[in-house]
């Protein structure tokens, strides 16, 4: 019943991730197991009582299709409320022109159409908790055009390279929106999340598209710093941003730490997400599983430490599994040892007895891979 | 249109008193089961499995949460649009005042008109007790292949427990000729699971009979499947064989929740083709801390292991201390053992807490010990 | 999380006796309006559309209909995770026998470990069968920001009328200060709508209270607002203005399917911002015939006009023959009215055919005619 | 709880519908005012206790998606059952790459992963009711290795010119499967059904694959012929098939006789599809709707003959609509007369007064337009 629709934006096509991007978007990744990642936004929105919410996809939409359905799960009520996927059609002549700008002016009668005022824009490849009800209370209150979110780091230079960063002045206001180059190691980090009006929005889509065809929002966003009154409010707690590989690994990583988890995961604000129906895990008599976090419908009777098991895998006998992401309906069999991995779904570790690559720089092994 | 013109009814009646403070609250059939299930979950699932679409679910007893829980049928996916899950209490009716149920058959003589809304051609009757998988599909085609007036589920048990059942005596070809309830000197092993499949229009006519009938119990087993032998009907016996346990008392309660620890337990709750689909609580992925150590359990979502778990079950949002020891136990929804607390051979009611250091349960017990009250730390 | 801590328990119980053979099988709150309705699709609407996630449906008399109808939650969109529609009928509990609701406060003060189960901060109390349309949310602030105990909807009647309502007497603030059911010299026009927001801990304490005092009715009007007055409550007057219809009478559920007919009815149903959801039919869109003539009429999916409507409202599956008539009238789900047969002034109860050349009712009759059985045709 | 599951193929890319096409594709097409085509086939299978189908789109997936949802309106348990939404990627490069083979082999471990042995193949441009549990039956007691659903005609030479024929031996044996040419009134129309093993279709894609990027499932069932037991089996009762604008025109034309009407709809075999919560329509004083076919949320004011009117129309004081099929949320002003015309959604013909094309030849108004 907020005042707002929320929309979830498809990642840039700035952001690879090499391996897991090849079968589904970033939005549809596992993440912690039993999650994929844009449970996180959706979550947060229906939280808020927005009951309105796009979901923007711009390639290889099965999953995420599947995954989203009617939005039942994610506690949004399907008559009063709504759960739209809209498909912004990938042009494969020249990838500039997949902007999300293009995705929103390809479903601009859709937006148009809606009848609440304002809109909150999330991103489908970071992860955080936040309360866009009270955001949005700030917005109307602060008077400002434009919100934007941002998480104040201190590793900017060897993580978020990816990213934008919000140039602040001392009231917040929004100086200027550039890349992060890693140039400094505090930073503000851009959530990619915006408050302002629908109209507004609507004028920014059509203005970027005059501009030029491969301009995006952030891009028109930070050209409108002089003339509109846009201003960064802090997030605080959990945050990670998938823009590679490696932040994919290491935010699944960061959350095994109970501590951490508590920091995103909280009673008052549940994450929601498609059950599966699997049973409880079983462990059997010789399973040694230490400081992991592991989903229902495993099997385990081999030795588990350091990683995150999705669901329904199996880890037999005498293999051992470190270090390791791996994702649902995999097999690591007898005595097979992997080490620093990703391991995508339905793939099956039989014949090769160790697959370990060194810390810091994990492998990959591909979705339905028979190794 | 839809071949399985079949409507199921489950019995959800029971008290279930011999399970003691653990139904103080919930009807028997809401006993939490397995790690993350409901008992009412088998029944339900099965339903859905088996391809029918609407399920009355009989209720009596204190059932506010039994009644809630199963209404939601989109657990089941029983809420497509021609199917449902129905609870259904007694009711006042023009003609007649509020009153119980009286017996299992007079449970369905009160929902007559529930049923012929639907106008189903075959009616299935089921308790809302018991743990098993089964295919009502397969039984509803052997009924219909033996040409029967009604089907009675039935299961080989022990010749020296058979004195503990209602007793089907069939002939060659799998027709009941003689049904007997709990007979000393038993004839053969063929226990009855309380599962029955009637052709609606005979069964119809058999209650309105009954409800009049001051002498009867108003029962299945006592009064509707003796009449219909006295009356010369066709009644089968379909053989079910797998998983079958009637959990009432917590010694049972907890024996079916240990048999899921067995590597090739016969219930397999892990098979896709068959699952049981039950309450989706949003929980975080279990985690298993740096110093746990875990050995033959069954675990489900929401839950904290930081000390030892050893041959137990761990229901959703269990939580065990750094340095406790849960042994040989059944740990229901919400239980947290705090650290260096000692549980062994007990089954810990729903949100219980017990005090770090304490110890409940013994290793040598004749009964499983039922934990229902917050047990306070000795340090 | 969600900040419309409000959970809605409607009052379904009334056997609408008024209403004559209509209700004979169903009860009030699930009789058709309105061409695809029910009168409680209204308030079930309502609440979907005010962000209200539970609701608690109180049934009693003869509810096997209603139970299964609002039980589909789906219909209102109130199956997502944390939502649902309960059917609460009344219940046998361990310290007590199965009884009726003595009252509508009792009928809460039985549910309330249900409402407890979801820990509200305020409960929304409704009538299920009052046709209009009314966003909550909005009461609640309105309660919120007038810091009261008790919120009362309240709409303005004329003066001369007033004395057929329980009316409330305010101060310039909005405050009820005074409560006086059908009062003989009425002091305002504010008549009460049965439509109450209470913060629940208080409630619950007064219900607590209530249901142990011989003397009370244990009703809302009756005790329980007289009580928070003699204690110096803070309630408020939440005037509503817009479309309310109580459809107590043959009469007036004529009338309000009438309303339905003017260009610009206040009750609005196609507006797209607040719909009214119900029960979907598989049905083809209207037939309209060769020879059909339409004026004034309300006309829904399913039906099939061969004849001439006038001023009338059709609901789903009604079939009017070539040459037949229907004048001022309500035809009912499933009506066939034959060929050449005259319809006028009258309501056709559900699924009733009237035979070619019938005619039924009368232009100038009092009151409108209630066709509740078969006519024959003529030819 | 049949032994089969469904396939609902996406169009071929040689149908083409001017105009309608441009927005969705044919499965998503209004009909007769309250379904859409895919209504049909869907509502076959479901009924015919079909609980798992695969639902094949190739391009516009939005309307689709979001009229499916997860299903249960068609009466599909959505746990037990599965209502499959496959994505085949539009190659924009070369459009004859589009074929429906190429959509199946995308998606091969969706289709390899499903337990039920049989599959039923039906099309999502064709309008019939057919009983696809009695044809399982059917195929299964004939023994032959693929049964085809055939619809006989006698108009062949004027209608049916873009669907394939069977060429029958006395047997009901398929000889071939060709085009139809239009060179004789009387022929089976071949109505894109096919049942068989899962493993075989399986086989035929792998083979198809093997012969031609561009070959068809029709095509390489036509080149089995002589090795393969294939046989015919005749529909009775309605049959249309959209494959062009006249056709969809008359299609639709066609059913607002009730007693053609009842010839495809019939109580114990409901066509379901979604609702859209409108309220039944409105006649208003000087209403004079005639032989037409109306769905709900309509406001009438104005005179209507011979037409289908979709949900939520407004035919203001004065209109005249003559056979016309008109489709959601358009508005006909005052005085405004149109005839012969397939109007799009959200229309609103205002200024322009006359808009009648001549029998035979229907006009088409875009989505949105105004005029």
């Amino acid at each position: 019943m907020a005042n707002a629709f929320g929309i979830i934006a498809s990642s840039g096509t700035h952001i690879k991730v090499e391996g897991l991007l090849d079968y589904r978007p970033i939005a549809a990744f596992s993440f912690l197991g039993r999650y994929r990642v844009i449970d996180f936004p959706i979550s947060n929105m229906s939280n808020s009582d927005i009951d309105h919410i796009q979901v923007y996809i711009r390639r290889k939409p099965r999953s995420l299709v599947e995954h989203l359905g009617t939005g039942r799960h994610y506690n949004i009520n399907s008559k009063k409320g709504r759960l739209q996927i809209l498909f912004a059609q990938n042009s494969s002549e020249n990838d500039v022109y997949n902007t999300d700008i293009a995705g929103y002016l390809e479903n601009i009668e859709m937006i148009e159409r809606v009848h609440q005022p304002y809109v909150i824009i999330a991103p489908s490849y970071m992860v955080y908790a936040a309360n866009y009800d009270t955001l949005l209370q700030t917005h109307i209150d602060s008077g400002a055009d434009i919100t934007l979110l941002y998480h104040s780091v201190d590793n900017a230079k060897e993580a978020f390279l990816n990213c934008d960063i919000l140039n602040l002045n001392k009231q917040k206001g929004v100086e200027s929106i550039e890349k992060n180059r890693g140039s400094a190691k505090n930073r503000n980090i851009f959530m990619d999340t915006y408050i302002m009006k629908k109209d507004l929005f609507v004028e920014l889509i059509h203005k970027a598209k005059k501009m030029s065809s491969m301009i995006t929002l952030p891009q028109i966003v930070n050209a409108s710093c002089s003339e509109l009154d846009i201003r960064g409010v802090a997030h605080r707690g959990y945050f990670a941003s998938i823009t590679d590989f490696k932040s994919y690994f290491d935010a699944n990583m960061s959350l095994i730490d109970l501590k951490n988890s508590l920091n995103l995961f909280n009673p008052e604000w549940p994450i929601y997400t498609r059950t599966n129906d699997s049973c409880p895990t079983q462990y059997f008599d010789n399973a040694d599983v230490k400081n992991s976090v592991v989903s229902n419908g495993c099997l385990i009777e081999g030795t588990v430490e350091n990683s995150v098991i999705g669901r329904g895998c199996q880890i037999k006998k005498g293999a051992v599994v470190k270090n390791c992401v791996i994702l649902a309906n995999s097999i690591i069999d007898e005595d097979v040892h992997v080490e620093n991995q990703v391991i995508d779904k339905w793939a099956q570790i039989t014949r090769e007895r160790e697959i370990v690559a060194e810390a810091g720089h994990p492998g990959y092994i591909r979705r339905d891979d028979i190794l | 249109m839809k071949q399985n013109n079949m409507l199921a009814m489950i019995l959800a009646g029971g008290r279930g008193s011999r399970l003691h403070e653990l139904t103080n609250k919930v009807a028997k059939p809401a006993v939490s089961y397995g790690g993350k299930y409901r008992i009412v979950d088998f029944p339900l699932s099965n339903c859905a499995n088996s391809g029918i679409d609407i399920v009355g679910v009989l209720t009596q007893y204190e059932s506010v949460l039994l009644n809630s829980y199963v209404a939601a049928g989109g657990r089941w996916g029983l809420d497509a649009r021609e199917s449902g899950v129905f609870v259904l209490p007694p009711r006042e009716k023009a003609d007649a005042d509020l009153d119980v149920y009286r017996g299992t058959a007079d449970a369905i003589s009160q929902n007559i008109d529930f049923i012929d809304n639907y106008a189903p051609e075959y009616v299935l009757i089921l308790s809302g007790d018991h743990i098993y998988k089964m295919n009502y599909a397969k039984m509803l085609a052997y009924h219909k292949e033996m040409n029967a007036d009604a089907t009675i589920a039935v299961i080989e048990v022990p010749m020296k427990e058979a004195s503990r059942f209602g007793i089907m005596n069939t002939d060659g070809e799998g027709h009941i000729v003689e049904f007997e309830e709990k007979p000393e000197h038993p004839k053969s092993n063929l226990a009855s699971m309380g599962i029955y499949i009637f052709n609606w229009k005979l069964l119809r006519k058999m209650l309105l009979t009954d409800m009049k009938n001051a002498d009867s119990h108003h029962d299945f087993g006592k009064d509707i499947i003796p009449q219909l032998l006295a009356d010369n009907r066709t009644l089968a016996a379909y053989k079910y064989q797998g998983y079958w346990k009637d959990v009432g008392t917590i010694d049972s309660l907890w024996e079916a929740n240990m048999d899921l620890l067995d590597s090739n337990n016969e219930l397999d709750l892990n098979d896709p083709t068959w699952k049981i689909y039950t309450e989706d609580i949003p929980a975080l992925p279990q985690y298993i801390g740096p110093d746990a150590k875990i050995n033959r359990a069954f675990i489900t979502q929401g839950c904290i292991v930081e000390g030892e778990v050893k041959n137990s079950v761990l229901f959703t949002g269990a939580k065990v201390g750094k340095g406790a020891k849960i042994i040989d136990s059944v740990l229901m929804p919400g239980v947290e053992v705090e650290e260096n607390a000692v549980v062994q051979r007990a089954l810990v009611a729903e949100d219980i807490h017990i005090g770090s250091g304490a110890c409940v349960g013994s290793a040598d017990s004749e009964h499983i010990e039922l934990i229902f009250k917050r047990v306070k730390g000795v340090e």
